[in-house]
């Protein structure tokens, strides 16, 4: 299989209007994957589909992931003067790069027996109901997972047939594996409580009387 | 007076049990003349109830043991001994359940249901003859008689399904109605083959028709002949149908329709489902048995002292632990598969069958030797080939067949 | 055996069996109300289904695929009656009686056929 | 397709039924209560505490190092260090648990505990009737419900726990013998700290280092 | 013989009562099929039992069956039975009454029991009896009835086929 | 269509969610009755668990079908985000909780594509034994719980549940357990085979061709099975692809398709087994290729049990504390029994992961459901949801 | 019947004839199970009553689908929120007397899962639970170990008095409200009425 430099080449060359960015992946694993802009995601899923040479025609995993807000700190040593000095400072730059909830493609071709390319469609912030394009109308393997992702993480999927939510019921308004979902406050009494278990198990256990 | 009442009692018993005749006027002239006739009947239809009953809870015993033995288990063992009494204490238990109406059923044809179900299943007992003498009522259309009363029974399930007003109870109503109308006609069809031959629709006399031994072994049973074997597995296929076993057990599917018709009764109203489904399972094989088996007569000409009632009763149990193995073997049919085979299948064969039997009863003139043997295989041959022509289109009509598979490397 | 009126004996059985089937019904009744209070409540009285709260009534009209069945089968019923009465005296009958009989099975044969081609005996 | 697919089916379940009466392997019923599947060696279901010597609360090999408290992925084991020390098989001075506790009523068997024990204090029991109607009472287990002796442990997995046994002895040997050189060394500079340690000691050491005797295992 | 009677005469009264004036069309059904079982239990207690139990197969088995499935295929289980029919169906009904009680009125007049001629007492006919003569005296009536029926098959089915049934709507749907 | 004629066919241009069946006899106007609404679980026998589905029914027609999930949705993924790599691994046994060894697998192998571990040759035999015991034992059930659907009283899943036991005796005196294995471990397995295993292991895989011929003799050539699922609930190849279908189902719609063929992940490489292919893509295919495969496995099974080298079973560079896999992301799959089961990991470097993703298989087979249960009858609705194979706690997770 | 019965019962070394006792008997014996299971616990309940460990030799193999015909519900699994108000629900629609089982450790308390959003604590929040076993699945004896101790339970049982189990209690409430969906967890989140969160104090060993 073409290596994803060449693939993003041949995208580029196929839609030169698109945004491509590819991300690099540091584990053993070592599988980059690309992330599309929403304007041209379902064509872009389309060509990928149907190109002779790659002919990725089974997604076999679709996905959400929630960046949070990242803030990174990085040393520099710039020059300065310092007292009237130049001297070479350390110094501590903060940057925060801004959260936003993903959704992972990846793909394989059953035909050709190759894979997988992975896509990342990326929503602008991580409120609830950002969209990015659905890929349904070109695998339909995504649809129940598509549906799962915004169930849990609250991306809504613009273009998808049946969005509702997968899992939890119609009527719950959380999207509980987003980093910050804070789960009701159920443990009324655990025996063998752990850590926060334990720190609400006090709460309630704090306004009954104890013997 | 006591005296003689157990006199005649005694007297009773044991001319039932050495198959000796009227049994009842042993004990009758006793009584007061008003009580006579009373008495008779009630001497007619208590042991029949009594019998019948304790042998439904010896067969879900034995159904649920037997079933466990052709499960490589053991099924119900310790409750009493050999787990004897576990029909006890479940009836006990369905006694004392609580029962449940819902809400918006229609509140009087639920509680109907099951007694319109199990009255006329229970009349149907009337005509069986259970023994040389022990026939309680000797219809002149005693077969009629056990076919009206067993068509009485589908409104019932129909009224069970429908008042429950649950979505899988009306499901199973229709096709309670559906199953049981369409195999009623190859039943009443293959039983025709018998009347023909007997001229007779009365049970007692078809009964007594199957006497004697061909050969001085080969019992007189319809069903050695080629139409009466047709026949009887017409039969059996129908029986298995109107009373709703396996693989017909379509009303109260129970991977389709959690219990179909049944989905909403509880307590006693349940059992009584239960009880007259088994007690029309009996009544059915009982005929079967009557019809086709050579009801109470002995299979060996040496076997004749044994009372001929254990015969009859030896072979409905055997009918009844076929269709139990039956209900251990098969899948359940769909309910097109099911009117498919009725109307497609068993009913041409039926009426096929009485041609056979007609044949078989104007080629009885064939003096030379061999000439059983030759009739044999011609009403064989005559009933063998629909069949196979009708069961290939049955499957062939959707290409049903065994399939050979390809592999990759 | 039965000498006496064949009814009687119809009507002792039916009287029997409804009070075979009713007695136990009343006993449970009677144990409900003696020991085991029935309980009623709105969830417990509602239809099952499946553990949902039911939606829609099950009373529907109900597109019966069986109506069709049903008619042939009225047909074909009262063919068996004209037929037991043939068999009854089918041994003392000729073989011309005998072909007038299949003269009348196969017009309802017919009959049967004529639908099976059309298809009412095709599942919807 | 004319009924042979039937008729072969049937005949194989009669064959199954009749086997029943006569081929152990066509009656596979173990009647439980009274006959019972005999556990396997590696069967876990719940874990104890194992504890040598004769005094469970003494013999405890747990050093409440709170590892598998850690590791534990449901969550389900609770301690609390007690701040007195015991000296543990090789004589060394360790903490133990003042509360040990494990809510078997969410335990998932998973036998991480038992791999993450690095005193080989945690193993899985076979023991599977704790059924009962008291969720909270019957189904918390305490540190004195949990411990249960080395041979109890030798009854249930008898080559682990004789592998276990051969290790412990090897390491106490080891140590023994570190012990005794250190103590041929420094004899004399010793003696005199160590009498100063043994005064101060509140507690009396107690000989709770042995093993309990070796059970060879069956095989 | 006259307690039965009455019992069995009051039975098939109210069931066809109750059969006319319930709300719910079910239990208009199924009171239905009561009255021909009466009307059945009547044909015993005359002695005619083959007629008695062929209308509890035919009438009580089938009939009624097909009234419950007709039922369901157009009427919701709860509906009420339509409201008032229209005056038009009340006289045709009235009119097909009454040529009904004509025809049974001249048939019971014509009767041995009205013409004060004594019955023939040949013993209750068997089956068999019946058979022997409708294989032999009314083998041609038989066979007229044989044709009824199949006319009758082909005409109920062509009515109740639901024209959908067009060779466009029954193709396989794979 | 052939495996040749599918692979040259064009790609489908336009998929299509409106590409559906449209079932015969929809009937708006016509004289037919009213559509039956019909809830079909979570309480239901045939459901295979807590699974729903909403019917709607014309007369014993289905006209509509939606599945209902998340009755179930026990919040795995939040769980293994929220705790160590380690403590994940007992989650997975969970997950298809008829095929522990095999989740063990798949998780297994993802933190090993993500950490570089490389598990010895005696652990990849070991693997394979077990995964393909797993597969026997969820190919078994399954049937058995496919003729139950069908109405057949218990006695297939009696013989299912028989020939379980034995491989669950296996399982236990392997891993200690006989359904939760949590036997395998990045970089390898838990435990050794104990004394006598192989051996033990070797008499139950060959007593099973035996069971497989009893079992074919008991049903599969009974008519009324044949009659109930040829032609039943098909799936065409094209959509099968496009909707992800994987494991046997797509195999019974006569793709070539095989993670152990494909992907040759362990030692798949090694064994010289077939893919049996069915051609109809019908209930009766996914049925007989259910029963095919085991016959492969055991093959597999007689091989590996012959071939399995002496060794260690772990990487020696695995840690079972303090594992912190540096920050990357890894997806790796292998095929279970009724898939491709795959997990999807997002490092940042800490002791937990990031992102914990499960790829369903039995999830995202029920994709064309509706599709296939459209046009069908109630029963064959029920029989259709059995042949595809589900287990409630890999579909809500 | 009477005649075995009491052979049985004298077997037994308990002869009598106070209706208690024969009341209590027929319903231990005959424990219908409601054919329900939610997760990998109802495996091993299947299991149970599979060939090898046979749960039928107790006359418990009929697996009622129907609510209506079931004496016992076998909670085996997990219980999810979303689950929840079903599972009330088809308690209530059982009829008295009916007893119910929490088969395994998410049955019990959640188990393993309960630190998920979507899991039950416990089932015995909503619906009372006669007996607890702990495992994860607990082993199919396991199931019918306790599954005797529900027997012995319902033996124990007395007729009158106030220690009458509750559906004998003509004042004992009918059913128990079923729990709705609400926008973050399930509204109320427990049965206040059944479910008290016991204040044990940690035993302190």
């Amino acid at each position: 299989m073409e290596t994803l430099e060449q693939i993003q080449a041949r995208l580029t060359a196929e839609f030169p209007a698109a945004r491509l960015e590819r991300v690099a992946n540091e584990s053993a694993a070592g599988q980059p994957s690309l992330v599309v802009d929403h304007a041209h995601g379902q064509a872009i899923a389309r060509w990928l589909r149907d190109d002779p040479a790659l002919r990725l025609d089974y997604c076999s995993n679709v996905t959400g992931v929630d960046w949070l807000p990242l803030e990174t700190s990085t040393k520099t040593r710039v020059k300065k003067v310092v007292d009237g000095v130049e001297k070479e400072v350390e110094e501590t730059v903060k940057s925060v790069r801004p959260g936003y909830l993903e959704a992972v493609y990846h793909l394989y071709s059953m035909s050709l027996r190759h894979g997988p390319v992975i896509l990342r469609l990326r929503t602008a912030d991580r409120a609830v109901g950002a969209p990015v394009p659905s890929l349904t109308p070109v695998w339909r393997g995504a649809e129940f997972q598509e549906r799962e992702i915004y169930d849990l993480f609250g991306i809504v999927f613009e273009g998808h047939p049946d969005l509702r939510r997968l899992l939890m019921w119609e009527g719950y308004q959380d999207h509980p594996m987003r980093k910050d979902y804070a789960e009701p406050d159920d443990y009324e009494y655990e025996p063998t409580p752990h850590d926060e278990v334990l720190e609400k198990a006090g709460k309630h256990a704090a306004a009954e009387v104890r013997p | 007076m006591i005296a003689d009442l157990l006199n005649g009692i005694g007297l009773l018993l044991w001319r039932v049990v050495s198959d000796q005749p009227d049994a009842k006027g042993a004990l009758l002239p006793v009584l007061p003349a008003v009580l006579q006739p009373v008495v008779s009947a009630v001497l007619s239809v208590a042991p029949i109830i009594g019998v019948f009953a304790s042998l439904f809870a010896l067969t879900t015993l034995l159904e649920r043991k037997g079933l466990g033995r052709i499960q490589n288990r053991l099924g119900p063992n310790r409750v009493g001994p050999f787990g004897i009494l576990q029909p006890a204490a479940d009836g006990l238990k369905m006694l004392t359940k609580e029962d449940i109406i819902p809400r918006s059923a229609d509140k009087v044809v639920h509680f109907l249901a099951p007694v319109c179900l199990a009255v006329p299943t229970l009349l149907a007992f009337a005509v069986l003859p259970y023994g040389r003498n022990l026939v309680p009522l000797d219809l002149d259309a005693g077969l009629l008689f056990f076919f009206a009363v067993g068509a009485s029974t589908e409104l019932s399930i129909f009224m069970a399904g429908w008042s429950s007003r649950n979505k899988y109870s009306l499901l199973g109503a229709m096709r309670a109605i559906a199953q049981m109308i369409s195999y009623e006609i190859p039943l009443i069809v293959s039983s025709v083959t018998v009347v023909m031959m007997t001229g007779t629709l009365s049970p007692m006399h078809i009964v007594e028709h199957q006497a004697g031994f061909i050969w001085g072994f080969i019992p007189h049973w319809y069903v050695l002949t080629p139409w009466g074997f047709a026949g009887f597995v017409i039969f059996t296929i129908a029986s298995l149908a109107e009373s709703n076993r396996s693989p017909f057990d379509l009303p109260e599917a129970e991977s389709e329709l959690i219990a179909g018709h049944l989905t909403e009764y509880s307590g006693f109203k349940y059992a009584l489902f239960f009880l007259a489904e088994y007690l029309g399972m009996f009544a059915i094989s009982g005929l079967g048995v009557t019809l086709f088996l050579g009801g109470w007569h002995a299979p060996l000409p040496g076997l004749e002292w044994i009372p001929s009632f254990v015969w009859f009763f030896g072979k409905l149990v055997s009918m009844v632990f076929l269709f139990i193995w039956i209900r251990g073997t098969v899948p359940r049919l769909r309910v097109d598969q099911l009117l498919n085979l009725a109307w497609k299948f068993l009913l041409p064969l039926a009426l096929i069958n009485l041609v056979v039997a007609a044949v078989w009863h104007f080629t009885a003139v064939w003096t030379f030797p061999g000439a059983l043997v030759v009739r044999w295989l011609l009403g064989a041959a005559l009933i063998g080939g629909p069949y196979v022509l009708l069961g290939s289109a049955l499957s062939g009509a959707k290409k049903n067949t065994l399939r050979v598979y390809r592999y990759a490397t | 055996m039965a000498t006496d009126s064949p009814y009687l004996l119809i009507t002792v059985f039916l009287v029997a069996a409804a009070g075979f089937a009713l007695a136990p019904l009343a006993m449970a009744f009677a144990w409900a109300r003696l020991f085991s209070p029935q309980k009623s409540g709105p969830e417990k009285n509602a239809v099952y289904e499946c553990g949902l709260q039911s939606r829609g009534d099950a009373w529907v009209r109900f597109r019966s695929e069986y109506y069709l069945y049903g008619i042939i089968f009225l047909i074909f019923d009262v063919e068996t009656i004209f037929l037991l009465p043939f068999a009854v005296a089918f041994t003392g009958l000729p073989v011309g009686a005998f072909l007038a009989m299949i003269v009348f099975l196969l017009l309802l044969v017919e009959g049967l056929v004529w639908a099976w081609r059309k298809g009412i005996l095709t599942w919807a | 397709m004319l009924g042979e697919g039937i008729i072969k089916g049937m005949a194989e379940t009669a064959r199954n039924f009749l086997g029943s009466y006569h081929d152990a392997a066509r009656l596979t019923t173990v009647e439980f209560p009274e006959d019972k599947i005999p556990a396997k060696e590696s069967a876990r279901n719940f874990p104890f505490l194992v504890h040598d010597g004769e005094d469970a609360m003494q013999g405890l090999r747990c050093v409440a190092c709170q590892i598998c408290e850690k590791e534990c992925p449901p969550k389900c084991i609770f301690i609390i260090k007690d701040t007195n020390k015991k000296p543990d098989y090789v004589g060394k001075l360790q903490f133990q648990p003042k509360v040990f506790d494990i809510d078997v009523s969410v335990c998932m068997s998973c036998q991480i505990c038992v791999e993450v024990c690095p005193f080989d204090a945690i193993k899985m029991d076979t023991d599977f009737e704790l059924g009962g109607s008291d969720r909270f009472g019957g189904l918390l287990l305490n540190k004195r419900r949990l411990a249960k002796p080395n041979s109890y442990y030798h009854t249930i997995h008898p080559t682990e726990a004789a592998e276990v046994d051969g290790r412990l002895a090897a390491e106490k040997a080891k140590v023994e013998a570190k012990a005794k050189a250190d103590a041929e060394a420094k004899a004399k500079a010793a003696a005199a700290a160590a009498a100063a340690k043994a005064a101060a000691q509140t507690t009396p050491p107690v000989v709770a280092s042995t093993p309990a005797a070796v059970v060879t295992p069956a095989k | 013989m006259e307690i039965p009677f009455a019992i069995l005469t009051a039975l098939t009264l109210v069931s066809a009562l109750a059969a006319m004036s319930l709300r719910n069309l079910v239990h208009c059904a199924l009171c239905l099929a009561l009255t021909l079982a009466g009307l059945a239990a009547l044909y015993l207690q005359l002695g005619a039992q083959f007629a008695g139990f062929a209308q509890i197969l035919v009438y009580v088995g089938a009939v009624a069956i097909l009234v419950v499935f007709a039922i369901l295929l157009t009427n919701r289980g709860d509906q009420a039975a339509a409201t008032r029919a229209p005056a038009r169906s009340w006289v045709t009904g009235a009119g097909i009454a009454v040529a009904v009680f004509a025809v049974l009125a001249r048939v019971i007049l014509t009767s041995s029991l009205a013409t004060g001629h004594p019955m023939v007492d040949r013993g209750s006919p068997t089956v068999k009896d019946l058979g022997m003569q409708l294989m032999t005296q009314y083998v041609l009536p038989l066979e007229v009835i044989g044709l009824l029926l199949t006319a009758a098959t082909l005409g109920a089915v062509i009515i109740a086929l639901p024209e959908k049934k067009t060779p466009a709507a029954a193709a396989p749907n794979h | 269509m052939s495996e040749s004629e599918l692979l040259s066919a064009p790609a489908p241009t336009a998929m299509n969610y409106e590409i559906r069946p449209k079932p015969a006899g929809t009937s708006d106007a016509e004289v037919g009755g009213e559509l039956l609404e019909v809830a079909m679980g979570p309480h239901h026998p045939s459901t295979h668990g807590v699974f729903r589905m909403d019917v709607v029914l014309d007369g014993e027609q289905v006209v509509k079908l939606k599945p209902v999930f998340g009755y179930l949705h026990r919040n795995h993924e939040k769980i293994a985000e929220n705790t160590t790599y380690l403590a994940s691994m007992p989650y997975t046994d969970r997950l298809d909780y008829l095929c522990s060894m095999t989740n063990n697998w798949a998780y297994a192998l993802s933190v090993e594509r993500l950490t570089g571990l490389i598990p010895p040759e005696r652990a990849e035999y070991i693997r394979v034994i077990t995964a393909e015991l797993t597969r026997l034992v969820n190919h078994t059930c399954l049937i058995g719980f496919l003729l139950q659907d069908m109405g057949a009283l218990g006695t297939p899943l009696m013989y299912a549940f028989r020939q379980r036991e034995l491989i669950l005796d296996l399982f236990e005196s392997l891993s200690g357990s006989r359904m939760m294995c949590n036997y395998m471990r990045f970089g390898g397995c838990r435990a050794d085979l104990p004394a006598g295993w192989l051996e033990q292991a070797a008499q139950v895989v060959g007593g099973y061709g035996q069971f497989l011929d009893e079992f074919q003799a008991l049903i599969s050539e009974n008519e009324i099975l044949v009659a109930r699922s040829q032609g039943v609930g098909v799936l065409p190849a094209e959509l099968a692809i496009n909707s992800s279908i994987t494991g046997p189902m797509l195999r019974a719609s006569g793709v070539n398709f095989d993670l152990r063929k494909a992907d040759r992940y362990g030692i798949y490489d090694r064994f010289p087994f077939r893919v049996p292919l069915g051609d109809h893509g019908d209930v009766y295919d996914r049925y007989m290729i259910r029963l095919l495969e085991m016959r492969e496995s055991v093959k597999i099974l007689e091989q590996a049990l012959r071939e399995i080298p002496a060794g260690p079973i772990i990487d020696p560079k695995a840690k079972i504390r303090g594992f912190r896999p540096k920050a990357g992301e890894a997806y790796g799959r292998i095929e279970c029994p009724k898939g491709e089961l795959g997990f999807y990991l997002i490092s940042d470097g800490s002791p937990n992961p990031y992102r914990y993703r499960v790829r369903p298989p039995s999830l995202i087979n029920l994709t064309v459901l509706e599709d296939m249960c459209l046009g069908q009858t109630v029963a064959d609705a029920v029989i259709i949801l059995g042949s595809v194979d589900i287990v409630l706690g890999e579909v809500d997770r | 019947m009477d005649e075995g019965l009491r052979n049985e019962l004298s077997k037994q070394g308990v002869f009598t004839t106070k209706l208690t006792d024969l009341y209590n008997w027929g319903r231990k014996n005959s424990v219908w199970p409601l054919q329900f299971g939610l997760a990998c616990c109802a495996i091993e309940m299947i299991a149970a009553s599979m060939a090898r460990y046979d749960l039928a030799r107790f006359g418990a193999e009929v697996f009622r689908p129907s609510p209506r015909q079931a004496d016992l519900m076998i909670v085996a699994g997990t219980v999810t929120k979303k689950m929840a108000p079903q599972v009330v629900r088809l308690y209530n629609q059982m009829p008295e007397p009916k007893y119910v089982i929490a088969m395994g450790a998410c049955a019990i308390s959640g188990g393993p899962f309960k630190q998920g959003y979507n899991v039950l604590k416990g089932v015995d929040r909503f619906i009372p639970v006669d007996i607890h076993i702990p495992g994860c699945p607990p082993r199919p004896e396991a199931l019918i170990h306790a599954f005797m101790l529900l027997q012995q339970k319902i033996a124990a049982q007395t007729f009158t008095g106030a220690g009458r189990p509750r559906f004998l209690d003509p004042a004992g409430p009918s059913e128990f409200p079923v729990p709705e969906f609400g926008a973050h967890d399930l509204v109320p989140p427990n049965n206040p009425a059944i479910w008290r969160a016991p204040k044990v104090q940690r035993a302190e060993s």
